[in-house]
C-alpha cells in the first residue's frame, strides 16, 4: 500500500491537502481511518470507492459540513491553500473558494430554480451584471433548468434538482469543487456535459476538482490522478492511467474481464477475483 | 428548635400574578418579622419565616405545602383558590390549619364541617351581597333595583365564577337584571371585547371579580371604552397599581376593602422602624402601607393572633398546628385587642369560632380618587340572611360528595 | 326553531339595528388583530430564516419592554432608552446565536423549538431577576405617543377611535411594510429563505448562518420592543404579557409560518373574526368563546389551505 | 467489562425480537422496578407525594405524547386537555357508579379521553407539522373552556372544582384525604408500570412500525400500503387514552382534586418539554425527560439555598426560583446541544460506550 | 419466498395498460398522450431525458398522481381516482429516486413494516404481544431475514438505515418493496450512485426476482448497458411524450432516441 503523500510529492502548488484524517460519527462509529490525499492546483482527482467506503465522509470533513451531522474530525488535518480548513466556518471556505457540491442534490426546495443558482451567488460580490451573466453561462450548459427557471425545485425532477445543485456550486465561481456524485441520476448525455463543464472550466479558469464518483469510467476518462477508498482507508492511488490499466480496478470498477464488457445478465454465472481488503 | 414556631410563607412574587402577589408577600413577612424583631417573636418564641415560592401554580403550591408540611407548620397560607382547594382534604389529615383569607371555598367559613379550614373575615358570598346592598341603597333602596341591569366582569375560574349563584338568585328576588362578562386567564389583558359588550348591554352597574392583572386591565378598558367609573364596583383585590393604570380616568373606582391603608398605625410604624429602615424588608418604603401590603399585614395579624391564643388556651409556647387551630378558633379582634396590638383603627372587629371560621365582617367601600384610595361608606353588613342558605348547601354538598371526608373529631372550647 | 333564529337572523338583524356598533366592533378587531400581527411578526421573521419556532418570542417583547421601562425609571431619558433597549435586543441575538444556535445547526425543527423554551425559561428568570416581578407602566407620553379618543357620531350612535390605537396601526403597517421589502427585495431575503429550507444545503453554498441568524433575531428583536410598547400601553408591562404572545399562534399558523403580509392579514381575520364571533354569537354559549375561536377559525381555514393563507407550498413529490 | 453481548447468542426470532436481548438490561430492569416497590415502603411522605407520584404520573402522559409525538411525528399541544378530559370522565364515572371499583374507572376514563383525541386527530390528514399544532390547540382551549362552562362535569360542585371522594381497594383508602402516600403510590406505580408495558409492546411490533414510517415519511408510508388516516388517528386515541389516565391519576391520587386550570396550555407545553428532552420516540425518554422537567426543579429548589448558604448569601424564596429558571433553562440548553435526540440517545450512546469499553470505538 | 397470492395470471398478458393518460402541473406537461402496457413477468424499462416524466409515470400507476386525462387498466380492472395504499394493497410496491427510508428504522423494522399489510393480528394481540400477534411477527420475520439473506445485508439487519451509504440504502429499499410480495414492482433509478460492482449485484437481484417469482418489474434507469441488458422491452419518454417503444435492440437504433437521449457516444 503506498501512500499519497509518497507518490504525489507535496509542492507548493497544492490547493488541498489531507492528512492522516480519521472521522467519527456520532462519538462512537468511527468511518474514516486516516486518509490522505492531496489536489494539486488545476487538477482533477477522483476519489473512487464503493459504497460506504467514505467518499462522503471525506468530502465533508473537506468542506467542514460534518459538524452539522455529528460527525468530527478526530485525527489529522485538512488543509486548503494552505490554511487548516477546521478554523474556517463553511461560508468562510465557499469566500476562499471552495465548494462542495452535496450528494442527493439539496436544492432549496422552496425556492425556484433561478433563485437557487442564484443563492450560489451568495459570497459573490462582483456585481450583479457579472452574476447575470455567469446565470446565462449555466442555463447554456443546462438548458433544461432554463426551462423549469420559475418552478420551486422542490417539484422538478430528481435530474433536474442535480443540474441546479451542479449549477449552483459553479454560480460561486469557486476555485476548487468537490463533486459528490455529480453524475447520479442524469441521463448520459447530460452526465457527459457535466464532465465536459468540469475539463472546460479546468482548462479555461484553471478550477481544481475533487470528485466523489460511480461512474469510474467517465471519472478516471477525466481526471489527472486517483484514489481508491476502501473501508476508509485509502487502498491505491496513482495517475488516472494508471488506475485505469490497473487489473483490479478494471474488475471491480470498469466492470471488463478479459478484455470485455460483462454483460448484467451474466453477473449471475460469474465469479470475482479477490478484492484488497477482503 | 425547641422555642420556635415555624410559620411557612407561600407567597408569589414570580409569574403573571407576580404584581399582586409581590405587595402581599411583603406586609406578611414584615409584619411578622416585626414581631421577632421588636418583641422576640410572640410569647416569647421567635417564629421561623420560610417563604416558599409557588408563582400562583398549584402545582407548585401543592409542592410547597408538601415540602413543609414536615416541618410542622402551626399554619398555611395557600395564597390562591386553584392551591387551596387540594390542600382542604390534606390538611385536615396532617391537621394543619389552613388560613384563606377572604378566598378559598366559602363553604369552608362552616367551622363544624371544615375544623381545618378558616377563611375570615367574610366571604365572596358576603362580598357580593355587600356590593348589591350597597349600590341598592344608592339607588335608594334595595327594591329600587328593580329593572336595573348589573354587569358581573369575572375570571372565568372558579374564584370569579363562585359567587354567580348567589348573584342570580338575588336577580330574582329583587328584580334585576344579570349580564356575564367572563374573561379567560390568556386574555386578562385584553378585554376590549369584553367591554363592548358591555356596551352593548349598557349595564347599570359594574362588579368585578377580578385578580392579577385583570383589574388593572378592566380598569384601563373600562376607561377606554368610556363606561361611568363610578357605577364600578369590584370585590377586594385590585391594589393601588391598578387603579393607577387607568390615569386620571380611573378617579371615582370603587371597591370593598375591610381594613385600612396607609401607614398611620403604631404597629405599621414599628415595621418602618424595625424592619424597612434596617433593610430587612424587601418593600420599597413607599409601598409600604398601600393596599396590598395592609392586606398582607391583616393576613399576618390572624397568623399572629392565631398563635398567641393558642399559646394562651394550651399554656405551652412552641404551640403545634392542632394548637393553633384552636387559638384561631378563639380570635377575638375587639376594639381594645387591635389597640393593643397597635392597630387601632385598623380594621373592624372580627371574632371566631368554632363553628364559624369567618366571621361573616362587614366591610366599607372606598373610592379611587386619583391618586389614592378614600373611604366612601360606613362598614356594610353583609346579606347575611340570604347568604347563609347558600353557604349550608354547599357545605353539606362538599361533605356528602366527598364520601369518607373527615368529620370533626375534636371539642370546642365553649368559652370563647 | 329559536336557537336556529338565534344563531342565523338574530346577529345579523342586531347588526343592522346597531350599525355604530358594528363599526366599533370592527375597529376593536382590527386594533387587536394589528396587536396580534406584531408578535406574529416576530415569529414570522425567525421562522422564515431559520426554520425555527421561536417560542421565547413572547419573552422577548416582555423583556424589550422591561428595559425600556427600567431604564427609564433609571433616569435614562425616553429616546435614549429606546436606543439601549433596541441595543439589548442587539446584544440578545448576538448571544442566542453563539450560544443555542450554533450548536444546534442542522437539528430537526422540533429540537430547535425545544432549545428556544430553554431559552424563554432561563430569560423568564433573568428578567425577574433584574426587573422584579413588578407590573409597570408603560411610558406612553414620554415617547409621544398619542393619548386620549377620538368620538364620532355616526349612524345613530358613537363611534370611539382610541389615539393610541391609531397610531399602533400606522406603526405596525410601516415596519411590516419595510420588512417586506427588505426580506423579498434584497439578497439577503433569499439567502434567508434558502437557510430555511436546508441548513446545510446553505452552508455548503456559503450563506453564513451566523450572520443571518444575528440579523433576523435582531430584527425579530426590535419587532418585540414595537410589540411591547404598544401592548405595554394598552394593558401594562408585566410578564404576564407574555401569555398574549399565544395569541399570535392562530395569527401565524392562519397566514403561514413564512409570510409577513400573511401575518398581518392572518391578524387581522383573527383579530376581527374573534370579536365579532364573541360580540354576535358569544352570548349564546355564555361568552369567553374568544379563547377557542381564533383557533377554530384558523383550522377552518387550514382545511381549505393546509400551509396557511400565503404560507409557503408543502411540497410533496416523491 | 460487565456489560457485554458476547456469548449471548439467540436461537430462534422469538427470542432475537424480544425487548431487551441483553441479559444485563433484564435484569437491570429487574433491579429498578423492585427498587421502585421498595421505595414505596422507604420513602418519606415528601419523597412519595412530591416527587414520586407526579413524576410516575408525567411519566405517563409523557409516554401518551411520546406516541403521537415521538413514534407518529404528530405534533400535539393539547395533551393538557386530553388529561382534563380523563380526569372528568373518571370523576363523572365514579360518582354516577361509585359501586365498581375505582380502578376500573380509572382505565376506562382512558377510553373517553382516546374518543375525544381521535376526534380531534382527524384534521391531521391534511394538515402537518406545525401546523397540526392549530388543531390541537383548539382542542386545548375548547376543551378547557368546556370543563369550566359545564358544571355538569363536576356534578355542579360549588367550587367549581373536582374533588377525590373516598375510594378504595381492597378495603384500603387508595382515594381522597385518608388514602396514604405509600397506597397511592403502589397504585400509580402499578398502573403506570402496566401501562408502560403495552405501551412497549405497541411500539416494538406491527403497530409501532406502521406509525414510524408515517413519521419518517409519510408519503412512502402510504405507498406501501399503510393507511395514513386510520395509522394517525389510532396514534391519537392511544395517545390520549394514556394522557387520559394520566389525568385521572394526577388529579385523584396526586391533587386530590383540581381546578380546571391545572389542565391548561402550560401543562401541554410542560409534557411536550419532558418528551423532547427526554427523546423523541422512546418510552425510557419519557421517563428520564419527566425527571428531568419535574424533579430537577425540585431538587435545585432544596440544594440551591444550601449551596448558597456557606457563602453567607442567604436569598429570598423569589431569588431561588429565578435562579432555578435560569439553571433549569440552561441545562435544557446545554442537554439539547449535547445531544439532541434527547436524554434517550445518551444512555444509549453511554451504552454503546460501555459495550465497547475499554475501547473508544 | 411465496408466490403473490392474486389471481393468477399467465406470462405475457398484459398486466397493467396505461392508456392516453396525460398530466399538467399549471402549465406544466408532465405526461402527454402517453400509451403504453407491461405484460406479466416482464421487465419494462422506461428511460428517456431528465424531467421527461418517467418518475410521474410511476407516480400516476401507483396512485400518487392522478393523471389529468387518460385511464390506466391494472389486472384488467380500470381504476377510477384511487389512494396509493389501495394501489399498494392490490399488489404494486416501489422504490424511490430520492431514497424514502424510514431513516430512523433498522433495516431489518424497514422491512418488517413493508410487510404490515400482510400481517393480520389485531389491536388487542399487539397490545400484549402475545398469542397471534407474537406468532405472526416471527412468521413475518422468518420471511423478512430470506429477504435480507437474498440481498446480503445480513451485516446491517439491526444498523439505523439513515447511517447507511447510499447505495445499500437503495438495496435496503429493494427489500422493503418486495417485502410486500408485488405483482407490479416499479424500481425508479435503482442503481443511481452506484459503482459497477453493485449495480451488477443489484441486477442479479432484480433478474433473480423476476425469473423466480414471476414478479413483473417496470425499471427506470439512465445506465444504458443496465437497461439494455436486463429489459425485455423499453419505452422512451421525451418531454412527457412517448417517442419509442420496442426491444432494447429497435430502440437502441431508433434515431429519435438517439437524438434525444442517447447521444453519440452509444
Ligand atoms: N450521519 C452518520 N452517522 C453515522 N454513520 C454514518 C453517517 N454518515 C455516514 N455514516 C457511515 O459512514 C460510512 C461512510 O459513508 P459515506 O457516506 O462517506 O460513504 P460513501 O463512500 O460516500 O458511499 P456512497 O457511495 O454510498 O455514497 C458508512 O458506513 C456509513 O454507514
Ligand atoms: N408535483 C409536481 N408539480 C409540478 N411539476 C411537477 C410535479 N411533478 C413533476 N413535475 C414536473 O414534471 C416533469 C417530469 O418530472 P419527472 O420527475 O417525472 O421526470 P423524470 O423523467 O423522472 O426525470 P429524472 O430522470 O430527472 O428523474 C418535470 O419537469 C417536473 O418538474
Ligand atoms: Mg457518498
Ligand atoms: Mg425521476
Amino acid at each position: 500500500m503506498s501512500s499519497a503523500i509518497q507518490m504525489q510529492p507535496q509542492s507548493a502548488d497544492t490547493v488541498l491537502t489531507v492528512n492522516n484524517i480519521e472521522v467519527v460519527y456520532d462519538h462512537v462509529i468511527l468511518v474514516l481511518k486516516g486518509v490522505s490525499l492531496t489536489v494539486p492546483r488545476g487538477g482533477i482527482v477522483a476519489l473512487l470507492g464503493a459504497n460506504g467506503a467514505g467518499k462522503t465522509t471525506t468530502l465533508k470533513a473537506i468542506s467542514n459540513l460534518l459538524h452539522a451531522e455529528r460527525g468530527e474530525v478526530t485525527k489529522g488535518s485538512i488543509e486548503f491553500n494552505g490554511e487548516r480548513v477546521h478554523k474556517l466556518s463553511p461560508n468562510e471556505l465557499v469566500r476562499r473558494g471552495c465548494i462542495q457540491v452535496l450528494e442527493g442534490r439539496h436544492c432549496f426546495g422552496h425556492l425556484t430554480i433561478e433563485e437557487n443558482l442564484l443563492t450560489g451567488a451568495f459570497t459573490r460580490k462582483d456585481g450583479n451584471a457579472a452574476i447575470r451573466r455567469d446565470l446565462e453561462a449555466i442555463y447554456e450548459y443546462f438548458p433544461r433548468l432554463k426551462q423549469r427557471r420559475t418552478s420551486m425545485a422542490g417539484y422538478t425532477s430528481g435530474g433536474e434538482q442535480q443540474m441546479c445543485a451542479v449549477g449552483r456550486a459553479m454560480m460561486s465561481k469557486p476555485s476548487m469543487i468537490l463533486l459528490d456524485e455529480p453524475s447520479m441520476g442524469l441521463a448520459p448525455q447530460i452526465v457527459e456535459e457535466i464532465f465536459e463543464i468540469v475539463r472546460k472550466l479546468n482548462a479555461t479558469e484553471g478550477v481544481s476538482f475533487l470528485l466523489a464518483e460511480q461512474n469510474t469510467n467517465m471519472a478516471l476518462k477525466y481526471a489527472t490522478y486517483g484514489y481508491i477508498l476502501e473501508t476508509g482507508r485509502v487502498v491505491m492511488d496513482g495517475p488516472a492511467q494508471m488506475l485505469r490499466e490497473n487489473e483490479d480496478v478494471k474488475e471491480f470498477y470498469l466492470g471488463v474481464s478479459e478484455g470485455d464488457r460483462r454483460s448484467f445478465r451474466a453477473v449471475k454465472s460469474y465469479k470475482r477475483r479477490k478484492r484488497w481488503l477482503a | 428548635a425547641q422555642d420556635s414556631v415555624y410559620v411557612p410563607l407561600f407567597t408569589y412574587r414570580t409569574g403573571p400574578f407576580a404584581g399582586s402577589g409581590t405587595p402581599i408577600a411583603d406586609g406578611m413577612h414584615d409584619y411578622l418579622r416585626m414581631l421577632n424583631e421588636r418583641d422576640g417573636g410572640i410569647g416569647g418564641v421567635k417564629l421561623v419565616l420560610e417563604e416558599c415560592e409557588t408563582g400562583y401554580d398549584t402545582k407548585k403550591g401543592v409542592e410547597c405545602y408538601e415540602s413543609v408540611k414536615g416541618k410542622n407548620p402551626v399554619v398555611v397560607n395557600p395564597w390562591s383558590t386553584g392551591i387551596t382547594l387540594p390542600l382542604i382534604p390534606r390538611a385536615s389529615v396532617d391537621k394543619i390549619p389552613i388560613l384563606s383569607m377572604a378566598y378559598g371555598l366559602s363553604a369552608s367559613a362552616r367551622g363544624d364541617i371544615f375544623p381545618w379550614v378558616f377563611n375570615p373575615p367574610a366571604t365572596y358570598w358576603d362580598g357580593l351581597s355587600m356590593i348589591v346592598k350597597y349600590i341598592g341603597e344608592k339607588e335608594g333602596g334595595i327594591d329600587k333595583l328593580k329593572g336595573k341591569k348589573i354587569g358581573f366582569l369575572h375570571l372565568d375560574a372558579s374564584f370569579g365564577k363562585e359567587p354567580i349563584p348567589l348573584l342570580q338568585e338575588l336577580s330574582k328576588e329583587l328584580g334585576f337584571e344579570v349580564a356575564l362578562y367572563p374573561v379567560a386567564a390568556q386574555d386578562m389583558q385584553n378585554q376590549s371585547s369584553q367591554w363592548l359588550s358591555a356596551r352593548r348591554d349598557r349595564p347599570d352597574y359594574m362588579i368585578m371579580w377580578g385578580w392579577g392583572s385583570m383589574n388593572g386591565a378592566a380598569v384601563k378598558e373600562a376607561v377606554r371604552s368610556g363606561y361611568p367609573m363610578d357605577k364600578f364596583y369590584s370585590v377586594w383585590w385590585p391594589g393601588e397599581d391598578d387603579a393607577r393604570s387607568g390615569g386620571a380616568g380611573a378617579k371615582g373606582f370603587k371597591m370593598l376593602n375591610w381594613h385600612a391603608v396607609g401607614t398611620n398605625f403604631p404597629a405599621i410604624q414599628d415595621i418602618q422602624k424595625h424592619v424597612v429602615d434596617k433593610g430587612l424588608s424587601k418593600a420599597p418604603k413607599d409601598k409600604v402601607g398601600e393596599l396590598l401590603y395592609n392586606r398582607g399585614i391583616y393576613n399576618s395579624l390572624l397568623i399572629a393572633e392565631g398563635i398567641a391564643q393558642a399559646q394562651k388556651l394550651s399554656g405551652k409556647k412552641a404551640v403545634t398546628g392542632e394548637d393553633v387551630r384552636r387559638g384561631m378558633e378563639n380570635i377575638k379582634l375587639d376594639p381594645a385587642r387591635l389597640k393593643e396590638l397597635g392597630l387601632e383603627g385598623f380594621t373592624d372587629q372580627l371574632a371566631l369560632s368554632c363553628a364559624d371560621h369567618n366571621g361573616h365582617r362587614a366591610a366599607f367601600m372606598q373610592e379611587w380618587d386619583g391618586t389614592k384610595w378614600v373611604k366612601i361608606s360606613n362598614p356594610i353588613e353583609p346579606m347575611t340572611d340570604r347568604v347563609k342558605g347558600q353557604l349550608d348547601a354547599a357545605a353539606k354538598d362538599y361533605a356528602e360528595k366527598n364520601a369518607g371526608w373527615p368529620k370533626r373529631t375534636e371539642a370546642c372550647d365553649k368559652a370563647s | 326553531m329559536d336557537i336556529l333564529y338565534k344563531i342565523f337572523i338574530e346577529p345579523f338583524v342586531f347588526m343592522g339595528e346597531a350599525p355604530d356598533l358594528l363599526i366599533q366592533t370592527l375597529w376593536e378587531g382590527l386594533v387587536s388583530g394589528v396587536l396580534y400581527a406584531l408578535i406574529a411578526l416576530g415569529f414570522v421573521l425567525i421562522f422564515k430564516a431559520s426554520g425555527v419556532f421561536n417560542f421565547a418570542q413572547g419573552i422577548m417583547v416582555v423583556f424589550a419592554a422591561l428595559t425600556l421601562v427600567g431604564l427609564y425609571e433609571k433616569g435614562v431619558p425616553a429616546f435614549l432608552a429606546l436606543i439601549l433597549a433596541a441595543l439589548a435586543m442587539l446584544v440578545l441575538a448576538v448571544v442566542v446565536e453563539r450560544v443555542v444556535l450554533r450548536p444546534l445547526v442542522n437539528q430537526p425543527d422540533i429540537i430547535l423549538f425545544m432549545a428556544t423554551f430553554g431559552l424563554t425559561y432561563f430569560l423568564i428568570g433573568f428578567g425577574e431577576l433584574i426587573f422584579g416581578g413588578n407590573p409597570k407602566e408603560m411610558i406612553t407620553s414620554a415617547l409621544l405617543l398619542p393619548q386620549g379618543t377620538t368620538e364620532l357620531d355616526m349612524l345613530g350612535g358613537m363611534v370611539r377611535f382610541q389615539h393610541l390605537d391609531i397610531a399602533a396601526a400606522v406603526i405596525a403597517s410601516i415596519m411590516i411594510g419595510l420588512l417586506a421589502v427588505f426580506f423579498s427585495k434584497t439578497r439577503i431575503g433569499r439567502a434567508l429563505r434558502a437557510v430555511a429550507d436546508s441548513h446545510k444545503a446553505a452552508l455548503s453554498v456559503g450563506i453564513s448562518l451566523n450572520q443571518i441568524w444575528v440579523i433576523v433575531w435582531f430584527a425579530a428583536g426590535i419587532v418585540a420592543l414595537v410589540a411591547g410598547i404598544m401592548w405595554g400601553a394598552r394593558s401594562g408591562v408585566s410578564f404576564s404579557l407574555q401569555i398574549i404572545a399565544l395569541k399570535a399562534l392562530p395569527v401565524l399558523i392562519l397566514g403561514g409560518f413564512t409570510s409577513i403580509p400573511g401575518a398581518i392579514i392572518g391578524g387581522l381575520i383573527i383579530g376581527v373574526g374573534e370579536k365579532i364571533g364573541e360580540f354576535y354569537w358569544g352570548p349564546l354559549v355564555g361568552g369567553g368563546v374568544e379563547t377557542w375561536l381564533a383557533y377554530v377559525i384558523a383550522l377552518l381555514f387550514l382545511l381549505y389551505r393546509p400551509q396557511g393563507l400565503f404560507g409557503e407550498k408543502i411540497i410533496e413529490r416523491i | 467489562m460487565l456489560y457485554r453481548e458476547a456469548g449471548q447468542f439467540k436461537t430462534n426470532y422469538a427470542a432475537d425480537s424480544a425487548i431487551f436481548p441483553l441479559r444485563q438490561d433484564r435484569l437491570g430492569l429487574g433491579v429498578i422496578i423492585l427498587a421502585a416497590y421498595a421505595l414505596a415502603f422507604i420513602g418519606n411522605s415528601f419523597l412519595l407525594q412530591a416527587v414520586m407520584i407526579p413524576f410516575l404520573v408525567f411519566s405517563l402522559a409523557s409516554i401518551g405524547l411520546n406516541i403521537l409525538t415521538g413514534y407518529t411525528g404528530l405534533l400535539s399541544l393539547g395533551t393538557g386537555a386530553f388529561m382534563g378530559v380523563g380526569a372528568y370522565a373518571c370523576y363523572k364515572l365514579m360518582t354516577a357508579f361509585p359501586g365498581v371499583n375505582v380502578i376500573i374507572w380509572i382505565f376506562a376514563s382512558g377510553f373517553f379521553s382516546a374518543a375525544i383525541g381521535a376526534l380531534f386527530g382527524l384534521p391531521s390528514l391534511r394538515i402537518k407539522g406545525f401546523y397540526l399544532a392549530v388543531a390541537t390547540l383548539a382542542a386545548q382551549f375548547f376543551l378547557q373552556w368546556c370543563f369550566i362552562r359545564i358544571p355538569w362535569l363536576v356534578n355542579y360542585n360549588v367550587s367549581g372544582a373536582l374533588d377525590a371522594p373516598l375510594r378504595t381497594l381492597f378495603g384500603t383508602p387508595i382515594m381522597g384525604p385518608n388514602a396514604t402516600p405509600q397506597t397511592r403510590y403502589l397504585v400509580v406505580l402499578t398502573i403506570v408500570i402496566l401501562l408502560t408495558w403495552l405501551a412497549s409492546n405497541l411500539v416494538h411490533g406491527r403497530i409501532g412500525r406502521m406509525w414510524i414510517a408515517i413519521r419518517d415519511m409519510d408519503l412512502a408510508a402510504e405507498l406501501m400500503g399503510i393507511r395514513p388516516l386510520q395509522t394517525k388517528l389510532l396514534a391519537f386515541a392511544v395517545s390520549s387514552y394514556y394522557c387520559g389516565v394520566a389525568g385521572a391519576l394526577l388529579v385523584f391520587l396526586w391533587y386530590g382534586g383540581a381546578e380546571y386550570d391545572v389542565f391548561n396550555i402550560n401543562q401541554s407545553f410542560f409534557i411536550l418539554f419532558m418528551v423532547i428532552i427526554g427523546g423523541l420516540g422512546s418510552l425510557i425518554g419519557s421517563f428520564f425527560g419527566a425527571a428531568l422537567i419535574f424533579i430537577l426543579p425540585i431538587v435545585l429548589g432544596i440544594v440551591l439555598p444550601a449551596m448558597l448558604s456557606p457563602f453567607g448569601i442567604s436569598v429570598g424564596a423569589d431569588v431561588i426560583e429565578h435562579l432555578r429558571f435560569m439553571i433549569v433553562g440552561a441545562l435544557i440548553i446545554f442537554f439539547l446541544i449535547v445531544e439532541p435526540h434527547g436524554l434517550a440517545r445518551l444512555w444509549q450512546i453511554g451504552k454503546q460506550k460501555l459495550l465497547v469499553w475499554p475501547f473508544p470505538y | 419466498m411465496r408466490a403473490p397470492d392474486h389471481p393468477v395470471m399467465s406470462k405475457g398478458d398484459v398486466l397493467l395498460a396505461v392508456e392516453n393518460v396525460s398530466l399538467r402541473f399549471g402549465g406544466v406537461k408532465a405526461l402527454t398522450d402517453v400509451s403504453f402496457d407491461i405484460r406479466k413477468s416482464e421487465i419494462r424499462a422506461i428511460i428517456g431525458p431528465n424531467g421527461a416524466g418517467k418518475t410521474s409515470m410511476l407516480n400516476c400507476i401507483n396512485g400518487f398522481y392522478y393523471p389529468t386525462e387518460g385511464r390506466i387498466t391494472f389486472k384488467g380492472v380500470k381504476r377510477p381516482k384511487m389512494r396509493p395504499y389501495v394501489a399498494a394493497r392490490g399488489g404494486i410496491a416501489r422504490t424511490f429516486q430520492n431514497v424514502a427510508l424510514f431513516k430512523s428504522m433498522s433495516t431489518l423494522d424497514n422491512i418488517m413494516a413493508g410487510r404490515s399489510i400482510k400481517m393480520r393480528s389485531n389491536f388487542f394481540w399487539q397490545l400484549f404481544r402475545h398469542g397471534p400477534a407474537m406468532k405472526e411477527e416471527i412468521e413475518h420475520r422468518r420471511f423478512v431475514e430470506e429477504i435480507i439473506d437474498f440481498l446480503e445485508i445480513q451485516h446491517i439487519r439491526k444498523t439505523p438505515v439513515g447511517r447507511l451509504p447510499y447505495g445499500l440504502q437503495k438495496r435496503v429499499e429493494l427489500g422493503r418493496a418486495l417485502a410486500m410480495e408485488p405483482e407490479l414492482l416499479l424500481l425508479d433509478e435503482p442503481m443511481a450512485g452506484m459503482n459497477l460492482e453493485e449495480k451488477e449485484d443489484m441486477s442479479r437481484f432484480i433478474l433473480e426476482v423476476n425469473q423466480q417469482y414471476g414478479t413483473t418489474i417496470a425499471l427506470i434507469e439512465h445506465d444504458m448497458g443496465v437497461v439494455m441488458d436486463l429489459s425485455d422491452r423499453v419505452v422512451v419518454l421525451e418531454y412527457g411524450r412517448k417517442i419509442a417503444d420496442g426491444t432494447p435492440a429497435e430502440v437502441k437504433g431508433d434515431q429519435r432516441v438517439i437524438d434525444a437521449y442517447l447521444g453519440v457516444a452509444h
